[in-house]
């Protein structure tokens, strides 16, 4: 299929907007509308958008599928981890353990990350059907 | 104990899931099995100290991160959550030692196993029904992705269809959920109690359309997790756990079909629906019979063992449907002796088609001879579903059939049902007695090389494709230790859950006592132990003594036996007759396309809403 | 009144879907709008008292129920996650039995068995 | 004759729930007034949804974490071609 300039440009522009936007979304999720879900769906599509748009070639000069992978697996330790913290803290399990918006801050945090590689992995192997997952 | 650490039974299968992903990130660390294994030594380790407490009748209640009640997420450790997780960890070990022997299984497999062991506790511990939700689908993708994980293709087309269904389930869980989250703003099971019995006294004729959404959330609650259980569109059971890879399949026969319904039980005894109850007597007493039919005609193994799930499952529904107390501690012994023997049997036949790779009781039989103890395994399994007398299934069904007593029909059919089951696996033991044979071909004289038949499993790598039947390796030097040792496990438990029966009985009903008594809220959420307000006929009938004697000297329960056993060869005779064969044939064209099968879901909803309706 | 009855429409609509479409993927697709339709049903109930996000600057106390918010991100999730596995089986199916109406599926497994 | 069991199922589902989802009820005050009262006081979060969403049911929060990784690797063992 023949890629135009517009979307070659578009793309190429509007992609460090969308992941910057999402980053925005995760770190304020505690105190303005958005949230780790919600920001790591934005990176997702930010991440997706370079991958449609300018092929997987390109999106892996930046990020690579090793990496988002080990991200989307140590985001699932962290929280477990953050939830066993508190175990061992002594006030049970995933109860929170810093001052007030802490926990939440940190959990953002995790949450937005593990979503954003989460959805982009799956979409990655579905939209090219395996051929660079193993 | 305090009852800080119950969530522990979930999170150590999760931590350990999550090791098993670092070794899928970073190859060189081997980390997947060992912590597979310490998942399994912890979580008996936390069963052990909570026993203790649970034999007493206390109930563990908490909520997650130190909230409110009714603002956090509540779970609850009580008698019944106990037995399931017990059964959980059990069947867990030789399923672990079974995958180790059969090898070919990567980290991520041992991945989707502790997030079906960590899933299950979490539907066991849940006390809050979005909680329950979120579990639910935990354990069901581990398990749609488990079943299909070999990439065979039925197996795929069976995960396929277990996958729409329950999703569909699920998705009308959801939907009572809502139903219920919109009259009273809670989502604890505390609530869904006084909820159920404000909303389901009958309203006047002229707000009955109003009446109706109190028993259709409920329908749609039970039906949702129901699907999972398979009380009504059963129909995806046998693909899925028939063409699942052998560990898988002794794992969702063994526990999680009864993970599910343990939840259904809890329900059913909090909320006080005997019309829920009723539903499962006449619905399990009617599937235990069209399961052993379906049974009855299948040529392929481990398939015709799936659909004996389904029937024994339906022993289950009935026994607790029935109610009465031999009936409802007999459903919980059956469910804990099915775990045992049905793993038993999936990894024994299992065993045989890996080492054979032949599925059809068409083209293998008479392997006995060559494989001693697996025969032996085979037999304590298949003796115990049949229910004689020193197996762990007979002390179960016995339970059960007692218990039945002041319920003709459900009787007949299930007796009709045992019947059943004998000739399936009198045909069934054909393939360790009888005559040798592979491949539909006798092997005296022919000298048909075992490797190059097995198409199915890519697993059983054999060098030697000179040698004949008899000096085969593939039958006598591939090394299977750790899948025999689990196996044994399975096996010991049978004879003893069969010969301590009178402690086993004992053990079910004090467990059952912290449970089966109308709990008032207040209770649900302290840790006091509920002082003993048994039933009387509870405590006059149980009695060890008395148990020993209903057991062991019981001359009419050997005469029934008998007459089982005989009356079941005389239906095997008859369905290897020629007669038998053309029916045979007949019925194998009978079948519930998967369009159906969804509608099946639908109208299984109506069914329990009728009988949840009537019951007030 | 208007609102809930499109939401149920929604609902019977993808269940139709999902019982007499033929092709896997148009199930997998009701499926998912069956999903929704959910979703939005609990996101609107939530939304029919108060006028204000449920986002604490000033001094609102008019505000939407969170709690079905916060739970519709789960089911959202779960929701994605469930039709990213049906899709991996289709297109599976779709190498095996080269295709993706069930029917012919159901035929071949059949055929085989026999 | 397969028709006619689907039509009848479906018939039947959707007055049952019509009439289960068209009734008029008005939204339940208790656990809003509470989340409104001391939702940012105990969580820090002025977004109760976030606050809900991490703090309050962080436990479902887990588990949808879970049900993800489970997806992507589930997808990952069905379309992954083995080397």
């Amino acid at each position: 299929m023949r890629k135009t300039n517009i979307l070659d440009v578009v793309s190429r522009k509007l992609s460090p907007f969308i992941l910057l936007f999402g980053v925005y979304l995760v770190t304020f999720g505690h105190i303005s509308p958005g949230g780790g879900f919600q920001g790591g769906v934005a990176l997702a599509s930010g991440l997706l958008l370079i991958l449609l748009a300018q092929g997987p070639a390109v999106l892996k000069r930046t990020f690579s599928l090793e990496g988002i992978s080990l991200v989307e697996v140590f985001g699932y330790g962290l929280f477990l981890l953050a939830g066993l913290a508190g175990f061992l803290w002594g006030v049970g399990f995933l109860s929170p353990i810093l001052l007030p918006p802490g926990t939440i801050f940190i959990l953002n945090i995790v949450i937005g990350a593990k979503v954003g590689a989460g959805i982009t992995l799956i979409c990655w192997h579905l939209f090219l059907e395996g051929e660079d997952s193993e | 104990m305090t009852s800080d650490a119950i969530l522990l039974f979930t999170v150590i299968p999760l931590f350990s899931s999550f090791v098993a992903l670092i070794e899928k990130a970073i190859p060189s660390l081997k980390v997947a099995k060992p912590a597979s294994l310490a998942s399994f030594f912890l979580g008996v380790l936390l069963l052990g100290l909570y026993g203790g407490g649970i034999y007493e009748g206390a109930v563990y209640s908490k909520v997650v991160g130190g909230w409110p009640r009714g603002i956090g997420i509540g779970q609850e450790l009580d008698g019944i959550a106990w037995v399931a997780l017990a059964l959980v960890y059990l069947i867990y070990l030789p399923v672990l030692l079974y995958s180790f022997s059969e090898g070919g299984y990567d980290s991520r497999y041992y991945f989707f196993l502790l997030l079906l062991q960590g899933g299950m506790a979490g539907i066991v511990l849940a006390y809050d029904v979005f909680n329950l939700f979120v579990f639910l689908e935990i354990t069901g993708i581990a398990a749609y992705v488990l079943i299909g994980y070999q990439k065979k293709d039925r197996a795929l087309f069976a995960g396929f269809k277990y996958l729409m269904l329950s999703s569909l389930g699920i998705t009308l869980f959801l939907l009572g959920v809502f139903l219920f989250y919109r009259d009273t703003g809670s989502l604890t099971y505390t609530e869904l109690r006084t909820w159920v019995q404000e909303g389901m006294v009958p309203a006047k004729p002229i707000t009955a359309l109003a009446w109706i959404s109190t028993p259709f959330a409920l329908a749609t609650l039970l039906a949702g997790i129901g699907v999972r259980t398979a009380f009504l569109p059963y129909t995806w059971l046998p693909d899925a756990h028939g063409f699942a890879p052998h560990p898988i399949s002794a794992s969702l026969s063994g526990v999680v079909i009864k993970v599910s319904f343990l939840v259904v039980w809890k329900l059913i005894v909090l909320l006080e629906l005997s019309g829920a109850r009723q539903f499962l007597l006449w619905m399990g007493s009617a599937i235990a019979l069209i399961g052993v039919l379906r049974a009855l005609t299948q040529t392929d193994v481990k398939v015709l063992l799936a659909w004996h799930s389904v029937s024994q499952m339906g022993y289950i529904f009935a026994g607790f449907g029935a109610g009465t107390e031999t009936a409802t501690v007999g459903a919980l012994y059956h469910m804990v002796s099915h775990a045992f023997f049905k793993a038993l049997l999936f990894l024994s036949v299992g065993t045989v088609i890996l080492f054979t790779g032949e599925r059809s009781l068409k083209k293998v039989s008479g392997l006995g001879r060559f494989l001693p103890y697996l025969a032996v395994l085979f037999a304590v399994g298949a003796l115990s579903i049949m229910g004689v007398p020193p197996f762990v299934g007979y002390v179960s069904k016995s339970l059960i059939f007692d218990g039945l007593q002041d319920y003709p029909i459900p009787y007949w059919l299930l007796f009709a049902a045992s019947v059943g089951t004998v000739a399936s696996f009198t045909k069934l033991s054909l393939l360790f007695r009888g005559l040798p044979m592979l491949e539909g071909k006798s092997t005296e004289g022919s000298v048909r090389p075992l490797g190059s038949s097995q198409k199915g499993s890519s697993m059983v790598e054999s060098t030697d494709t000179t040698s004949g039947f008899d000096t085969h390796p593939a039958l006598h030097s591939r090394p299977f230790r750790s899948g025999y040792l689990g196996m044994s496990l399975l096996a010991l438990f049978c004879v003893l859950g069969g010969l301590l029966g009178t402690y086993g009985i004992q053990f079910f009903s004090t467990i059952l006592r912290g449970t089966s008594i109308p709990v008032v809220p207040a209770q649900l959420y302290g840790s006091a132990p509920p002082n003993g307000s048994i039933a009387p006929a509870f405590q006059e009938s149980l009695k060890l003594t008395n148990m020993a004697a209903f057991l062991w000297l019981n001359g009419k329960e050997y005469l029934k036996t008998i007459v089982t056993l005989l009356l079941g060869y005389g239906v095997y005779r008859f369905i290897v007759s020629k007669r038998g064969k053309e029916l045979q044939a007949w019925a194998n064209r009978l079948r519930i396309s998967f369009d159906n099968q969804l509608g099946l879901l639908l109208a299984g909803v109506f069914l329990l809403l009728v009988f949840l309706a009537l019951q007030s | 009144m208007i609102a809930l009855l499109l939401i149920a429409l929604l609902f019977l609509v993808s269940l139709i879907g999902i019982i007499l479409s033929k092709n896997l993927i148009r199930k997998v697709m009701a499926l998912n709008m069956l999903n929704s339709a959910v979703i939005i049903l609990f996101i609107f109930f939530g939304s029919l008292k108060g006028t204000h996000a449920p986002i604490l600057v000033g001094d609102e106390t008019d505000i939407v129920d969170p709690v079905p918010q916060a739970l519709m991100l789960t089911a959202i999730v779960v929701g994605i996650c469930v039709t990213a596995l049906a899709l991996g089986f289709i297109y599976k199916l779709y190498e095996r039995y080269g295709t993706t109406e069930l029917q012919e599926i159901e035929q071949q497994v059949h055929r085989n068995d026999q | 004759m397969n028709r006619v069991f689907q039509g009848a199922v479906l018939l039947l589902f959707s007055f049952l729930l019509l009439a289960s989802v068209l009734v008029e009820k008005e939204p339940k005050e208790y656990p809003k007034t509470y989340f409104l009262e001391q939702g940012t006081h105990e969580t820090g979060a002025v977004n109760l949804v976030t606050a809900l969403y991490l703090a309050y049911r962080a436990y479902d929060t887990l588990g949808e974490t879970i049900v993800l990784i489970g997806a992507v690797t589930g997808v990952l063992v069905l379309v992954g071609r083995q080397k």
